[in-house]
């Protein structure tokens, strides 16, 4: 069987995380689903920092980068990329007793301080698109690794007012100390996740195989299933998901 | 693969963030001769108690890695001052500034290393010269300022070049904590298109460049010094 | 009497160098220490001026007495502001010029203002001859001019005794009888001056009076003629058999 | 969680922080007497080879070293014609690591081969010793002990410096504590940093006792 | 006739050194080499074995006639292997024990088996009543001592000529008696030596010959008591009446 190099970023446990028994997580028994249902490849996992997945992408050390990559035109440009393997559900997290934002634009309008958000990170682009098509803007700062722990950590502690996370990554502190004293907004955007690949004339081939396992594992509820499984709600189950599944992959 | 256009389209703006990383570089030196030269004064006159505890903590900084003393001043300060204002003191652990926390721990790590370089520094000059001051008169004190810590000096720039380079280069990791220097505006620009080779050169030839520069200039102050002193090597 | 020193004991983990020594120095006089080598006549010169502190004795200088043991600030103050001290190997300040590291005891030690200081140290300059100079960093001298220079730096203080420990001994041979001179005419100007020296033609012909050294005491002190031409002791007559086998 | 749960788990990453340790510090030995030689050469073209080596290593921050060994050198050797991608991870943190400490070891090298007393090489002539065994049997042997303090800071560094190797991978303490801290969503960070830096700075003081034991075996010597 | 030099010239930076020095050396001879600091004594004996190299000259050894301007490899290291050096500051190599100090010269300059070299070693140091000292390095003894350790390294190798440089120089004055005493023994035994040293008491009492060295050249030289007490020319009797001075 042919080797196909992946990697995965630390730092967002309920989507990738390294355990004793490989990778877990919604995209750790993804990627073990799809290496059992391909046998003509063989996939290896490697952790690492956010920037070192894409800096391997990039330079071919590794084949697919395994997280939530959202559209972005760059992006697609310089990867091939799959059919979406997910659909994730933005909220933004806020102190119970804190001030309260339920949506982009209010978090523009009453100056709320925004956690940083790391620059390697789908959020990035998707509030960059936000500042670049509105001229109210939010807050934007960067930072370079950082878990959605203690990001949402610094908004309960009252560093930050608000934090934008898909509703994954707040469900699984909300029941620590910190956590507790937190809540989430209703959605306010649903994104297609996409796998980013290396592009190769030999990797062609493996997004084409990749692609058709997809579309099979999501037409037979698969996707669903680990959704509820790890994601805390079925994203799939969400009034705008049939539009929003997939909807940039032929861009 | 390298995208030669894009190398140069992000150089001038990954440029424009190296005054966040000089002045890194340059408040954690500050703050680390001044806490350095409280150091070595405790430890040279042997202040008990205390010149066995900075003893101690000199050597656990020299022995833990810059990016875990930084995660552990991150995750540690906020939790001191929690901890101080349940003590009564008047402190604000949430917003707590990431700068406030890089030159903390870069403050922390160069005290550690400047210190034992002045220490060294100190011991290379001839304590017959401290005494000559002393047969004139001198007091203690002018003694040390007039006849020591210049020839001091001289012999710390050396060492004290090494430190400040390595400062410079270490500071590439605040970008962990949120800080936008050099090395964070490299994966700022990378994220975009997630392409990373060319913007890391950019960032690796500013990094030579400023070490270069600044190897050169203080080797300039040292042998300007040194010929004026005449100190012979 | 201008100094005198008691029962003066120092001792270096627990090897006693220096074993209750009692020393006597009149004003006016040139007094010369000799004894065999790592016997403690540094050590002793150091302790007259605190560079080192003893573990006992007493001392009397001009009108005041000292306990050794334990002086205040204020007497090793002025102990130190009374007497001045020339080393073997010169110590001049490095980082200051000729005519600073004669000033600058002045200026930072007595407290003479920068200018009387700086035309004291450039007349000193100019009566060795070295007044071309005195912007003349330590390293750009010979050993010679050197000490000269640290003997000028002693005498411009005006202090009641010049301590010399070993001045000669780390120079080229042609260069020891420039220095000595300047030693010599410091003596007939009266000046007061304990030396730790060597050189047997100074102790014979300047010294008023001499004392051998050994095992952390005074073991003889007498005129010139007598040390040399009639030691009374046998560690005495050994020691300069030993000396006198060099030349 | 408890702490010696944590540092069971961190100490997993020991083997592969020695191994980084030990190969680095042997290969960016010999690369660094390499340059050490060349820098000594009267051959201007070497001795600008070494500075311009230097200097470049000079001012690379150690985690651009590593990226750049890993991500950037097979893609810079592939256009010619060289191909490095099947080496394994652990080659190249050993590779990115003494690319960075030849440099800094030459140096020190190079500042002890200076300050051998030239004295102790015209002694050696003066008993008609060939200067390829004065080489061996004296400067060596003296310029090894003059570097020694000089050495032993850099091992310290470099032990540092192999908590970076996260970027390209590995699992060595840093990385295994660090993949603890996520996989428990961040709740000890504090307790599980601390206890790593305690491990560190055991390691280093072992190091450091190691050295001291060396400086008094042979310190009669300078 | 042992070993003559003729027109050695030298320079550094422009500044003529050496300046055509002709010197004779006979079989079994003491010459003693005196003359002002920086005039290049030293210099000249470091031409002669080639630790440095001359501009020009010639040299006769034993039968071999060297073109001091560009001598061979073989040439070079024939001469040093004929002849042997005592400096100033000992040069013991720091890290090699007493015995290695001495027997390495014979092992990797000579072709000595270890076994051999060790024993001559060990006999080398029983002479000096050193041998309980063999393991010692040179940092754990003193100046005087390792001195005598250097002479015998330097004759251990049966050279043909021993030079000296200021061998007691940096010696204090009680140790210089024990080293001069090792020279005169040697003296006495035959070997040819060239001393370069202000020690009058040896100058007087073992050279064979004695050369002033000033301004590049010998300016004067033969018997001690000529030297010394008839000297012929200004610039000697310059240099004796300074050192005279300092005692
Ligand atoms: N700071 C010190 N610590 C320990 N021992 C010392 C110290 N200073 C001097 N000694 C010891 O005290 C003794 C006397 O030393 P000192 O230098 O006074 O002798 P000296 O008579 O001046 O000798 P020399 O003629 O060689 O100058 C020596 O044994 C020396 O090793
Ligand atoms: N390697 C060198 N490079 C340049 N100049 C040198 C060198 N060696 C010696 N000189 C110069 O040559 C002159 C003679 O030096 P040398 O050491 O031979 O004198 P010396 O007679 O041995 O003096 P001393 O009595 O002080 O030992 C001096 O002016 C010295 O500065
Ligand atoms: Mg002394
Ligand atoms: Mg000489």
């Amino acid at each position: 069987a042919k080797t196909v190099n992946v990697a995965a970023p630390n730092g967002n446990p309920a989507y990738i995380v390294n355990t004793d028994h490989g990778p877990e997580g919604y995209y750790g028994e993804l990627i073990k689903k799809i290496d059992h249902d391909l046998p003509q490849y063989k996939f290896k996992t490697t952790f690492t920092s956010q920037n070192a997945v894409f800096s391997g992408l990039q330079s071919g050390k590794y084949d697919i980068a395994l997280n939530n990559s959202w559209y972005n035109k760059q992006r697609f440009q310089t990867y091939y990329h799959t059919r979406a393997v997910g659909l994730d559900d933005l909220r933004l997290v806020y102190r119970k007793n804190g001030k309260k934002a339920a949506s982009l634009n209010e978090v523009a309008k009453k100056n709320l301080k925004l956690v940083p958000v790391s620059t390697d990170d789908a959020r990035y682009s998707v509030l960059q698109d936000y500042n670049n098509s509105h001229s109210k803007k939010v807050n934007l700062k960067a930072i370079g690794d950082q878990s959605s722990a203690d990001a949402l950590a610094q908004v309960a502690n009252g560093k930050y007012d608000v934090a934008l996370y898909p509703y994954a990554a707040y469900k699984q502190v909300a029941n620590s100390k910190n956590g507790k004293k937190l809540t989430a907004s209703k959605s306010i955007d649903q994104r297609s996740a996409y796998l980013l690949v290396h592009k190769s004339s030999q990797n062609k081939k493996l997004t084409k195989d990749l692609n058709k396992e997809i579309q099979k594992l999501y037409n037979d509820g698969y996707l669903e299933k680990l959704t509820k499984k790890y994601l805390y709600e079925n994203t799939f189950a969400l009034p705008n998901a049939k539009k929003e599944y997939n909807a940039e992959f032929n861009k | 693969m390298f995208d030669i256009n894009f190398a140069r389209d992000s150089f001038s703006q990954i440029l424009a963030a190296t005054p966040l990383t000089l002045l890194i570089t340059f408040g954690a030196t500050i703050i680390g001769l001044l806490l350095a030269i409280l150091v070595v004064i405790a430890r040279e006159k042997k202040i008990p108690g205390l010149s066995q505890v900075l003893a101690v903590l000199v050597s656990f900084i020299r022995g833990t890695p810059i990016l875990v003393q930084l995660y552990v001043v991150y995750y540690g300060l906020p939790q001191l001052l929690v901890l101080m204002k349940g003590w009564g003191w008047n402190t604000n652990p949430d917003g707590l500034p990431a700068i406030v926390i890089a030159f903390s721990a870069y403050g922390l790590n160069a005290m550690a290393n400047l210190s034992e370089s002045i220490r060294a520094a100190y011991h290379a000059v001839d304590p017959g010269q401290y005494e000559a001051a002393l047969t004139v008169g001198m007091s203690p004190v002018k003694g040390i300022t007039q006849i020591v810590i210049p020839q001091l000096t001289v012999n710390l720039i050396p060492n004290f070049t090494n430190i400040f380079l390595d400062l410079i280069k270490d500071t590439a990791l605040v970008y962990n904590i949120g800080l936008v220097e050099i090395m964070g505006q490299a994966n700022i620009i990378s994220s975009i298109g997630f392409k990373y080779l060319e913007t890391y050169t950019d960032a690796l030839v500013i990094y030579i460049i400023l070490c270069w520069i600044f190897a050169r200039i203080l080797r300039l102050i040292e042998a300007r010094l040194r010929q004026r002193y005449v100190i012979a090597q | 009497m201008l100094l005198e020193v008691k029962d003066l004991q120092k001792q270096f983990n627990g090897h006693q160098v220096l074993d209750g020594v009692d020393l006597q120095i009149h004003q006016g006089e040139v007094l010369v220490i000799i004894g065999p080598s790592g016997s403690g006549k540094t050590t002793l010169l150091r302790n007259l001026n605190f560079l080192e502190h003893a573990d006992s004795g007493t001392m009397h200088f001009a009108d005041q007495t000292i306990d050794l043991g334990k002086p205040s600030k204020q007497q090793v103050q002025w102990v130190r502001r009374h007497t001045a001290m020339v080393f073997q190997n010169y110590n001049l300040f490095k980082n200051k010029t000729a005519q600073q590291n004669i000033a600058e005891g002045l200026i930072y030690g007595h407290g003479v203002d920068a200018k009387t200081a700086n035309q004291k140290a450039a007349q000193a300059l100019k009566n060795l001859g070295l007044y071309d100079r005195r912007h003349y960093f330590p390293t750009q001298l010979s050993g010679g001019q050197q000490q000269r220079i640290g003997i000028a730096r002693a005498t411009v203080l005006k202090p009641e005794v010049v301590l010399f420990d070993e001045p000669t001994s780390a120079l080229d041979p042609e260069l020891v009888g420039t220095v000595l001179k300047d030693m010599q005419r410091l003596a007939e100007n009266g000046q007061t001056m304990v030396v730790v020296t060597h050189q047997m033609w100074f102790a014979r012909n300047v010294a008023s009076r001499v004392a051998f050294f050994a095992d952390g005491q005074i073991q003889e002190i007498g005129k010139p003629a007598d040390i040399f031409d009639h030691p009374q002791k046998q560690r005495t007559k050994q020691f300069l058999n030993a000396l006198a086998d060099n030349y | 969680m408890n702490s010696q749960k944590i540092l069971s788990v961190i100490w997993r990453g020991f083997p592969n922080t020695l191994t980084l340790l030990i190969w680095s510090f042997i290969f960016a030995t010999i690369l660094g007497l390499a340059l050490t030689w060349l820098d000594l050469r009267k051959n201007r073209f070497a001795r600008g080879i070494a500075t311009v080596y230097l200097n470049l290593v000079r001012g690379t921050p150690p985690l651009l070293m590593l990226l750049m060994a890993y991500y950037g050198l097979p893609v810079l050797l592939k256009a010619i014609g060289i191909d490095i991608d099947h080496w394994t991870r652990m080659t190249f943190g050993v590779l990115g690591l003494t690319l960075g400490w030849s440099g800094y070891l030459s140096e020190a090298f190079r500042s002890a081969y200076l300050s051998v007393d030239r004295g102790q090489i015209e002694a050696a002539r003066s008993v008609g010793m060939p200067d390829r065994t004065t080489f061996w049997q004296i400067i060596i042997p003296q310029a090894a002990m003059i570097a020694l303090p000089n050495i032993e800071n850099l091992v310290v560094g470099l032990v540092k410096a192999t908590s970076l190797v996260y970027v390209i991978g590995l699992y060595d303490l840093y990385n295994q504590a660090s993949n603890l801290s996520n996989q428990t969503a961040g709740l000890h960070q504090l307790q599980i940093f601390v206890l790593l830096a305690l491990t560190y700075w055991l390691l280093v003081l072992v190091i450091e006792a190691l050295f001291r034991l060396i400086r008094r075996r042979y310190r009669q010597m300078i």
